[in-house]
């Protein structure tokens, strides 16, 4: 048990809380009753994949990756050790996950704009009686 | 990166994401939310990845967490769940 | 300005867009010409490249120009599998396009720029997913179209249809997030985004592609792209989604958003991971045929079940795309499967647009939302009733029409990978299908008296008399779509051979890839 | 009940499969690892180029700002497609245009706005008052400083977009929109997209690539394409702000008050 907590956990924790995360927001979206708490579960969702992605960009001991004004001109004339990637984050899944976080509130905007009209229409935001109020308006078609 | 308050902080994320949605009150909720984005942005920051700290920050933090509230003040605070 | 025409297709719309945002919100006589200019603009490029990849081969353009290292930048990438897709969502969009000219928003007439920006931003979510070689900018670009669906699908006035966005929304953002977290996977084993990156590491590093990690990877690709897709056990959003969405919304969304999610499949399946290496380290590929013959047996019984005409073509659709994933998974040496799937591709796309096109005018111009209201129709509209004919007749099978020698690919397939089942199930769903499609002949050309309509269309004051059946075509405007799609259905099914010689290049292709890139 | 056992085992078989994998992840924070340096005996990774020659290429010495909107750009664009389509969409969804439920109660605003009934919305408001102009101050800076420290296009637009948003909430949506009104946020987002696709669109006639902003090097008389680049990735960020502020703002503006426009929270 503990080999494999020293082994398998450690030294990707980070990983482990992301899968948690995840599937906490996985079983709202699936199983809460409430619109807008199934939209709060799928805001944490898209939350635990920025934190995979941001994860796997970190090196230990690096710095944010914004380079140093010195060590970038001493680069440009041809000192090759001047920037050491090492000592610097790794920028692209910062890149992405910005992309990702822009995807996501404007996902959650029209999801509060639909959540909005289905209670104009039906007068409640709880799924099992908006599925009952639609099935009241089939029977009567 | 410190690992230290790299795990204090993940510990308390789940703690806010369970709060945030087993809450009645969907105005708490939303709170809750906003509390969550903020601790997942000082992750961020904690990480390194400024720009994404600071993105999180206006939008995780500030920005969704007015959008639910603008709804939920349409709509109904009270929920089953 | 050649050099540019792949990333010219999705310009054509963008800018289109803008230009509706800009000047089209004071004067909606502005939005159709633009939006119909913007189209045919990228028809025009969309030829153009098949052109080019029919006499030079695989296109690759280096947007911002980083060439080397590879995948430092984006790279736009049309070869023979892509470039007909284009041509074909540029055609369907141009088909809707012409078939929304008086009724965009339907319920607020003031909604139509926003209606056509949405419509276009489609377009450039459409032709971004297809022509694109970089993982991540297709899940940015599944994003776009996405967000636009939901707003075309919820932009009518029914109650239903806000609903049915919703469930839509929740269904392909999961999606789509499984798809991000595949992509995410792959980063983290591979170090890189590049379709064509990715592929080469994976045919050159043996214990890597055997690998947990990109096992998982590709398992949580395909469940994302399948729910994209409404494939049999994801489908649960499809059928309202379509069936309540406004007319001119269905007659794009239904012909080519599930149809690009298959082709996202099959991108991610011969040029990411490489059929050589699924073959090798995938087990549960039969397992996948199977599932698709569950999807083909479930979508042709619920269509049998329903009463609307809209309702059963979108069960319809459920069916077809089983073909496709099926046809896909085949596995079969020569590769006819994968070459059915592409084909088919094509082939529905005119299909299904052929059929919610006459379905939307129907419902409009004949109150008719049921299959018995029908009756009456070829007296009322025999133009609209032959394309809707033609229409079905495809999804039946019928020779000439292309949806016969799309079956004959997926068919040959099958035989030649030994998988009879599949070969019954396609044969069977035909079989409901002619079921399906001639008891709608029989009410509408058998069909005493056109039923008095009752408040199922939006106008139809005008047809309450039941006297003896005056001719009333649809307006120019919808016909003429209509019998351009049949036509088309038609034509397509005629120039079979020449379309698959030029599709099996493509395949050919990237299969020579793989055995140099070991 | 069926949901919440539907949703169990769902999230019990998704979990297991992404735990499976995670063992056989690279462990946390190794520099080695793929993702940051390359597959081992393959090319190097594209960060690792990044990281040494970003500056080099673009004088930008925040990389996630270079890569955001040159390397990677053609991303970008579609990440501003994708915040103008919430926009649009969310304006085709909850907008009402035509006056549903005429003359219903007066305005609530008109009746509320008593000195004696609300004094806190006048220290509130005062308070507003003084900060929206800082906010916009800083969110310009961040803009423009988007090059050399954190921040950019979409962090300064969501800023600029959230002080509009504190005048709504502060004073009322009436102010806000008597400073930023409905035609006037629609036509600024179509203008961002129009200068980014516009900044990315010009080197096509000059005869390169899309987004290779190099080639407006004549065109801004820099010295070399560097700089050129660098400039070109300012000017991208401009129409990203544009495009985030008006709709950050739209949205909330149909949010608060179910697409109305009137009234407000």
């Amino acid at each position: 048990m503990e080999a494999f907590f020293k082994e398998a956990v450690v030294p990707h924790f980070n990983f482990w809380i992301y899968v948690i995360i995840m599937m906490i927001g996985l079983w709202s979206v699936i199983a809460k009753n409430n619109l807008i708490k199934k939209l709060i579960g799928l805001s944490i969702f898209q939350t635990a994949i920025l934190l995979l992605y941001v994860s796997l960009g970190v090196k230990e001991g690096a710095s944010i990756p914004i380079i140093d004004h010195h060590a970038a001109e001493r680069s440009l004339v041809g000192d090759a050790g001047a920037i050491n990637p090492d000592l610097i984050a790794n920028p692209v899944p910062h890149v992405l996950m910005l992309t990702a976080i822009v995807v996501g509130v404007a996902t959650l905007g029209v999801a509060l704009a639909l959540c909005q009209m289905i209670y104009k229409d039906f007068g409640t935001l709880e799924e099992d009686e908006v599925l009952q109020k639609i099935k009241a308006l089939h029977d009567d078609v | 990166m410190i690992v230290t308050f790299d795990i204090i902080i993940l510990v308390f994320l789940v703690i806010a994401a369970i709060i945030s949605l087993s809450v009645k009150d969907l105005l708490a909720a939303a709170m809750v939310f906003g509390i969550y984005g903020f601790l997942i942005c000082l992750l961020w920051a904690e990480m390194g990845a400024v720009d994404v700290a600071f993105t999180e920050a206006t939008v995780g933090a500030g920005v969704s967490t007015v959008l639910i509230i603008a709804t939920i003040l349409n709509t109904r605070r009270r929920s089953t769940d | 300005m050649s050099d540019h025409l792949p990333v010219l297709v999705l310009l054509a719309p963008l800018f289109g867009a803008i230009a509706i945002g800009l000047f089209g919100m004071r004067d909606h006589r502005v939005c159709l010409p633009v939006v119909l200019s913007a189209l045919v603009l990228s028809l025009c490029c969309a030829i153009g490249i098949v052109l080019k990849v029919h006499a030079g081969g695989t296109l690759d353009y280096f947007v911002a120009g980083w060439k080397a290292p590879r995948g430092i930048g984006i790279v736009l990438r049309a070869d023979a599998i892509n470039s007909p897709i284009l041509v074909v969502i540029a055609i369907v969009a141009i088909l809707a396009a012409v078939f929304t000219v008086r009724h965009a928003g339907e319920r607020d007439t003031e909604k139509t720029p926003h209606f056509y920006i949405l419509f276009l931003l489609l377009c450039v979510g459409l032709f971004g997913i297809t022509i694109t070689g970089d993982a991540f900018n297709v899940f940015v670009l599944i994003e776009v179209t996405a967000l636009t669906s939901y707003g075309l699908i919820a932009i009518g006035g029914s109650k239903r249809c806000k609903v049915a966005a919703f469930h839509y929304l929740i269904m392909g953002t999961v999606g789509a997030s499984f798809y991000l977290i595949g992509v995410g996977y792959l980063y983290l084993k591979l170090g890189s985004l590049n379709m064509q990156d990715i592929h080469t590491i994976l045919a050159s590093n043996e214990s890597l592609a055997d690998s947990r990690a990109i096992r998982t990877a590709f398992v949580f690709i395909l469940v994302g792209i399948w729910t994209k897709m409404a494939f049999f056990p994801l489908h649960g959003w499809l059928p309202n989604a379509y069936s309540y969405s406004p007319s001119g919304s269905a007659a794009i969304l239904a012909p080519l958003v599930t149809k690009v999610s298959v082709y996202v499949m099959v991108r991610m399946m011969v040029s990411v991971f490489g059929l050589d290496h699924l073959e090798a380290n995938v087990e549960w590929g039969h397992f996948v045929v199977w599932l698709a013959i569950i999807a083909i047996a479930a979508g042709s019984t619920m269509a049998l079940a329903q009463r609307e005409i809209k309702k059963m073509l979108c069960c319809l659709i459920i069916a077809e795309v089983g073909y496709m994933v099926g046809g896909a998974w085949l596995g079969d040496p020569q590769r006819w499967g994968l070459t059915g799937t592409v084909y088919h591709i094509l082939a529905d796309a005119l299909m299904t647009s052929c059929l919610f096109l006459a379905a939307g005018a129907f419902a409009k111009w004949h109150g008719a939302a049921k299959l018995e209201d029908l009756s009456g129709l070829f007296r009322k509209m025999p133009l609209a009733a032959t394309g809707f004919v033609v229409g079905g007749l495809a999804i039946i099978g019928v020779p000439p029409t292309c949806g016969f020698y799309s079956k004959f690919y997926l068919i040959r397939g099958a035989i030649e990978a030994g998988h009879w089942v599949y070969v019954a199930a396609l044969l069977a769903s035909s079989l409901v299908n002619a079921v399906l499609f001639f008891r709608i002949f029989e009410i509408a050309y058998f069909g005493k008296n056109p039923v008095e309509s009752h408040g199922h269309g939006d106008d139809h004051g005008h047809d309450h008399e039941s006297e003896p059946v005056v001719r009333r075509e649809p307006p120019l405007h919808a016909l003429i779509p209509l019998l351009a799609a049949a036509a088309l259905v038609i034509l397509l099914g005629l120039c079979n051979g020449t379309v698959v010689e030029f599709i099996r290049t493509g395949l050919i292709e990237t299969a020579t890839v793989v055995s140099t890139g070991r | 009940m069926k949901a919440k056992i539907f949703a169990s085992i769902a999230v019990t078989i998704t979990g297991a499969i992404l735990l499976y994998a995670v063992t056989d992840f690279p462990n946390f924070g190794d520099p080695r690892s793929p993702a940051n340096a390359g597959v081992e005996g393959g090319s190097s990774s594209a960060s690792l180029y990044y990281i040494e020659n970003t500056y080099r290429d673009t004088k930008v010495p925040n990389l996630v700002t270079a890569i955001l909107a040159d390397y990677r750009g053609y991303d970008t664009l579609f990440e501003t497609v994708v915040i103008f389509t919430a926009g649009m969409a969310i304006f085709a969804i909850l907008r009402v245009l035509r006056n549903e439920d005429a003359p219903s109660a007066p305005d609530p605003e008109s009746t509320n706005r008593t000195i004696d009934g609300d004094h806190h919305r006048i220290i509130v408001g005062i308070t507003c008052r003084i900060a929206v102009p800082l906010v916009q101050i800083f969110a310009l800076y961040v803009v423009a400083h988007g090059h050399h420290s954190p921040g950019g296009g979409f962090q300064g637009g969501v800023m600029l977009g959230a002080s509009f948003i504190l005048i709504a909430l502060s004073g009322s949506l009436r102010d806000a929109l008597a400073r930023f009104s409905e035609a006037s946020y629609i036509r600024l987002a179509s203008l961002g997209i129009l200068i980014y696709a516009g900044v990315a669109f010009l080197p096509l006639v000059f005869g390169r690539n899309f987004v290779d902003y190099g080639a407006l090097r004549g065109l801004l008389g820099t010295e070399g394409e560097e700089m050129a680049r660098s400039h070109g990735i300012f000017g991208v960020e401009l129409g990203v702000a544009f495009t985030v502020m008006s709709v950050m703002f739209a949205i909330f503006a149909n949010l608060s008050t179910r697409g109305r426009l009137k009234g407000g929270l």
